[in-house]
């Protein structure tokens, strides 16, 4: 299979997330530029981590009418598969890919640490090399990755299992203490309704080698690539 | 033509900002202060033939970029100066 | 255009009076005329006075600086440059600098450290380096000062504002707390890049005829009549008219900047680059024409402006931030003007390179300077200023107070803001972005791995204000060795300083001797580590109304691993393993932070170089045979505070059970005194006896004190015996306890 | 009663995000847009014996939080309601 990893002006993971498929995963991976609109026939597109236009005015805000959106956003109608990581995540709410909006921490800071999500749905093609409910520890970075939707919007995403990974403590209970941000739900991630097109905040692209931070984030990518075998 | 664009957190929206205003004021001493709901204030110039036309402008740019409606609620002002 | 400049409509004359009112003294207005042949015009004066500055000239510093060795085996790049580079292997070159931003901090404390990480970021890429990693050293008054608590919140979050929006990781640094910088608080930035051995990017102008390029945010009345000049005098009743528009970070631009420079070099039409940072346009072309011993000519009328109706002097003052200026082969424009235009910046040819050695500017067909480029630069005043030991020296005598029981002084150091966790700081600071941080802030330092190799660097940035107070010149020995200690703690040889030296007004003796002698400090420490000093920063008049701070010299040290293997943390690994204690001499309470909450100290120890080096060298030698599990060196709180951070670990709920106490100490010097170089390690049980003999055939103190327990709870001697878990909650909760506190 | 207060970054102090909006305007068809500056709203209810008592305590607030009068100036309106 083939992945494109799209460049932003402000992209900022954009180079990990790559390294973490060329070198850790040995796939096929290339950068997509914002100015481009060919997605180079990737199979997955990866929107990256970061601060797409500094993340000035909203998160996310700017990034999505840059010209290659529009061919993620076709592409996305198709079927085809897009994960969005943090900033990435920001960028496909706006875009209305994915239900909800993400607003600044409870804390009102920026917050840099290792927390633990629970697999909430692992009959997708992001979550399926994961077992029902299993653990990964991954890491955040983020200023703004409250999660909100209307209450209606909440319980339909919940009912059709679109929530496919949330924030909870190491023995796997979503408590407000393990919610770092404060999301409603504790919602860390989530799908849209047709599952192929899925956004995260914490960072699977900063999970995959044992020294730095361990592989939490390797059952996502893996997933994904089962998708492909 | 001078825009004067306010955006809000819509009801119901978590508003942790305008939350921690609060609990400082207090903590200054502000007893006397109710809720304080944080927002976005943006000025621009627009060139447009009739206020109405600035109007739907306007409309257009926050619809599309300066408001996410999802969270959010927008009124302006348009000034013909 | 006319052989001399002209006086603008509306300029104030130009005189003596005038002259002081920029902060120049007679005799350097004397030099100006001297220099010209004729009295400066106004735009002139400005300009003479932003480069004759302390801040950008090193008036009062040079000498003293000429002293610290800067040569080495690895030594690519020195000071002069932008930035030291060091060889690290591999085909790579470290490039790394620290740089205060003190003043503008305590003015604006968001934006003054944001611009502070900006301005040092773009000193790295202008060598041509790709920003890998940052540190800050950070000094606040004390948290009984209302004042405290808005400027460490607003400085963490300019740091990390800046630094997490351009994707450079903050991998570590140092926060303190001491009523000795209430009005002066200290904000050190300190950045490590890395370029291809070969492909360093000079600042040096070259070629007549060459266009000068102006690239990044367009130019506003930024800092004009300030920064430069407001970190080269105290703050006093006056400072808030001098106040300068503050400068307000554009991250953003900063990481177009980073990418569209790094990707221009590489096109080969870069003649030289450098960042337009103090004294902005002014010095920085001043400076790449001194280097070149050439001349430049600017034309204002091409500087991209932000606001309408800058005068000349405003355009050359202006301090507006992520700005670049370019030298580039004649008739290759084009080709960076297009890498710009696809990050979205202009670039514009606002100049040239001329051969006549004067630095000449003219705006509206007139010509509104003309002045020697070298009377800018090597030319510039510099004094050797007079003298004296300082009186406040003689250590201050401390009431002993209330002398807690042990376990009790242990709960109490661990509650102070100094010894507590930083993690309220480093959680602000995205220090995992690009891939390369294997050990986090937390540590003794940061290590980095340099991806395709099995290499690593290994970074850390201490200072030791209150035994440089009582000592200048063992204080700043101290904090240089302490420096190498923390980087050789993670298993990395220690191969190069970077230094920001703060200190009070330079103009009274007794500070220049403070300076003085804190150079030689770090001199005679850097040579005996061979770790030369490759570049670095000074920072003076940090005073308000005759107070100084103490001195505060703080050292960068980088250290590299040859393999990442070596990698040791401090945190105890295995229940079983022995504990050790390595000790180059005997510890004391002065300058300790027991002594600062309980008093109780006295003088410094005296330092054995040989034995710093000896104890350096083993311990790099036990990481690289793999005969130790964990290193951690004993600094603020002693070597029970110590103990117990070897104890807090993520992993594994380990406690410790050490027998410490000798006869030669009193009870509460061993477990509280500072100062003496001592490290805690843990051994497999069986090697310890080995690593034991090899300390003691290097002449250095070293026996097993104890072993890592299964069971949670740190037991020194009859003393203490406290379960882990309560000291960590204690040391969690010290800082955030206090800024929570108050709202 | 009810307070407007409204936060703008002051002459001659770099606007990022206000610059970056405009940008954005622009490169969406909104040609005839002018400078851009982006600043803060906030509402909020004092409970005082006049609006001009409201004003003296709103004023305090600004000086003491709301704006970073280093950078930043304010204006704001008391709505007797
Ligand atoms: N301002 C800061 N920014 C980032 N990390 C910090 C900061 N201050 C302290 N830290 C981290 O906290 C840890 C403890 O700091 P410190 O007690 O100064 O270490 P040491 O005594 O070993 O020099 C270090 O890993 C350091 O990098
Ligand atoms: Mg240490």
């Amino acid at each position: 299979m083939k992945w494109g990893v799209v460049s932003f002006p402000g992209s900022l993971d954009d180079r990990d997330t790559l390294y973490a498929l060329r070198d850790v995963l040995e796939q096929d991976a290339e950068l997509l530029w914002h100015k481009e609109r060919d997605l180079k026939n990737a199979d997955c597109v990866v929107l990256p981590g970061g601060f797409s236009y500094g993340d000035y005015l909203r998160c996310g805000a700017m990034a999505r009418f840059s010209p290659i959106m529009e061919s993620v956003v076709s592409f996305a109608r198709r079927g085809g598969l897009v994960l969005g990581i943090c900033n990435g995540f920001q960028i496909l709410c706006e875009a209305r890919l994915l239900p909800g909006a993400l607003t600044r921490n409870r804390s009102l800071s920026f917050i840099c640490e290792r927390v633990t999500v629970r697999v909430e749905n692992t009959h997708t093609p992001f979550t399926r090399a994961a077992a029902p409910h299993e653990l990964l520890r991954l890491p955040i970075k983020h200023g703004e990755g409250l999660y909100v939707a209307s209450e209606d919007e909440l319980r339909r995403i919940e009912d059709r299992g679109q929530v496919l990974v949330r924030y909870v403590d190491s023995s796997g209970r979503a408590t407000e203490a393990a919610n770092p941000n404060g999301s409603m739900h504790s919602i860390a991630g989530v799908a849209n309704e047709s599952f192929n097109v899925f956004g995260l905040m914490p960072h699977p692209e900063h999970a995959v080698e044992p020294m730095l931070g361990g592989e939490g984030g390797l059952k996502i990518f893996r997933s994904i690539i089962q998708s492909f075998a | 033509m001078r825009v004067k664009v306010y955006i809000t957190p819509r009801r119901g929206v978590l508003d942790p900002q305008g939350r921690a205003i609060e609990a400082s004021l207090k903590s200054l001493g502000f007893n006397d202060v109710g809720p304080v709901r944080m927002g976005k204030y943006i000025e621009l110039e627009v060139a447009a033939a009739s206020p109405a036309q600035a109007s739907a402008e306007v409309r257009r740019m926050c619809e599309q970029l300066l408001a996410n409606t999802v969270i959010e609620d927008y009124r302006f002002e348009v000034e013909d100066a | 255009m006319s052989h001399n400049p002209v006086a603008l409509p509306g300029e104030p004359e130009v005189n003596l009076a005038q002259a002081l009112a920029h902060g120049l003294s007679e005799d350097e207005f004397r030099l100006i005329r001297n220099h010209l042949g004729r009295t400066p015009t106004f735009t002139e004066l400005g300009v003479f006075s932003v480069m004759w500055s302390e801040h950008c000239s090193y008036k009062s510093s040079r000498r003293h600086l000429a002293r610290l060795p800067n040569k080495g085996r690895l030594v690519v790049g020195g000071p002069g440059e932008n930035a030291g580079a060091l060889d690290v292997g591999d085909g790579w070159l470290a490039v790394f600098k620290i740089e205060s931003h003190n003043h503008p901090s305590f003015v604006e404390p968001y934006q003054g450290a944001a611009t502070g990480v900006g301005g040092i970021l773009r000193d790295i890429f202008a060598m041509g380096a790709r920003p890998v990693a940052s540190l800050n050293s950070l000094k606040f008054g004390s948290f009984d000062n209302a004042r405290t608590r808005y400027l460490l919140s607003g400085v963490v979050g300019g740091i990390g504002g800046y630094g997490n929006c351009v994707g450079v990781p903050t991998v570590g640094g140092e926060v303190m707390f001491d009523a000795a910088y209430d009005d002066n608080i200290l904000v050190n930035a300190f950045c490590l890049g890395l370029a291809r051995k070969g492909e360093l990017q000079s600042a040096r102008a070259q070629g007549m005829g060459n266009p000068v390029l102006y690239v990044g945010s367009a130019t506003g009345r930024d800092g004009i009549h300030g920064a430069s000049l407001l970190a080269s005098a105290e703050f006093d009743a006056s400072s808030a008219h001098k106040r300068p528009t503050v400068q307000v970070g554009d991250p953003f631009t900063e990481k177009l900047l980073i990418e569209a420079c790094l990707e221009a070099i590489k096109t080969g039409a870069v003649v030289a680059l450098q960042d337009m940072g103090a004294a902005g346009l002014t010095s920085s072309s001043a400076e790449m024409a001194a280097r070149g011993k050439l001349g430049i000519e600017i034309n204002l009328d091409q500087v991209p402006l932000r606001e309408p109706n800058l005068t000349p002097y405003e355009m050359l003052l202006s301090e507006s931030q992520e700005r670049m200026l370019i030298v580039a082969q004649a008739g290759r424009e084009h080709e960076l003007q297009a890498v710009f235009e696809k990050w979205d910046l202009h670039a514009v040819v606002i100049g040239r390179i001329t051969g006549d050695c004067r630095w000449r500017v003219s705006w509206r067909g007139l010509l509104v300077a003309d002045i020697p480029v070298a009377a800018l630069a090597e030319q510039a005043p510099a004094y050797e200023r007079p003298m004296a030991r300082a009186a406040a020296c003689t250590p201050p005598v401390r009431v002993v107070r209330e002398r807690p029981a042990p376990a009790e002084a242990l709960r109490r150091l661990l509650d102070s803001p100094n010894v507590g966790s930083k993690r309220w700081v480093y959680r602000q600071y995205d220090s995992i972005v690009q891939s390369n941080t294997v050990m986090e802030p937390g540590g003794d330092a940061a290590v980095l791995r340099i991806k395709g190799t099995r290499r690593a660097l290994a970074l850390a940035v201490d200072s030791n204000p209150r035994a440089c107070a009582l000592d200048p010149y063992l204080g700043a020995m101290a904090v240089t060795l302490e420096a190498a200690r923390n980087v050789a703690c993670v298993g990395a040889r220690p191969i190069g300083i970077t230094d920001c030296l703060n200190y009070g007004n330079p103009e009274r003796p007794e500070i220049m001797w403070q300076f003085a002698r804190g150079v030689d400090g770090i001199r005679d420490a850097a040579l005996a580590l061979e770790t030369p000093v490759v570049s670095g920063n000074v920072s003076f008049y940090n005073e308000t109304q005759g107070r100084a701070i103490p001195p505060t010299p703080t050292l960068a040290m980088v250290g590299m691993l040859a393999d990442l293997d070596y990698c040791r943390s401090q945190f105890f690994r295995r229940p079983g393993d022995a504990i050790l204690l390595l000790r180059t001499s005997a510890p004391a309470l002065a300058a300790s932070e027991y002594d600062a909450l309980f008093g109780g100290g006295n003088r410094l120890g005296a330092i054995d170089l040989h034995k710093e080096r000896e104890l350096i060298d083993l311990l790099v030698t036990l990481a690289e045979k793999g005969l130790i599990n964990s290193a951690h060196d004993v600094s603020d709180g002693g070597l029970a505070v110590a103990l117990a951070e070897c104890c807090f670990n993520e992993a594994g709920k380990f406690g410790a059970s050490v027998e410490v106490g000798t006869p030669e100490l009193d009870t509460v010097v061993n477990l509280f005194g500072e100062g003496a170089s001592s490290v805690i390690l843990s051994t497999p049980s069986d090697a310890a006896a080995r690593v034991v003999q090899m300390a003691t055939g290097r002449g250095l103190g070293c026996r097993r004190i104890g072993t890592v327990t299964s069971d949670p709870v740190l037991r020194i001697d009859s003393d203490i015996a406290i379960e882990v878990a309560e000291l960590r909650t204690i040391y969690e909760q010290a800082l955030p306890g206090r800024i929570q506190g108050h709202g």
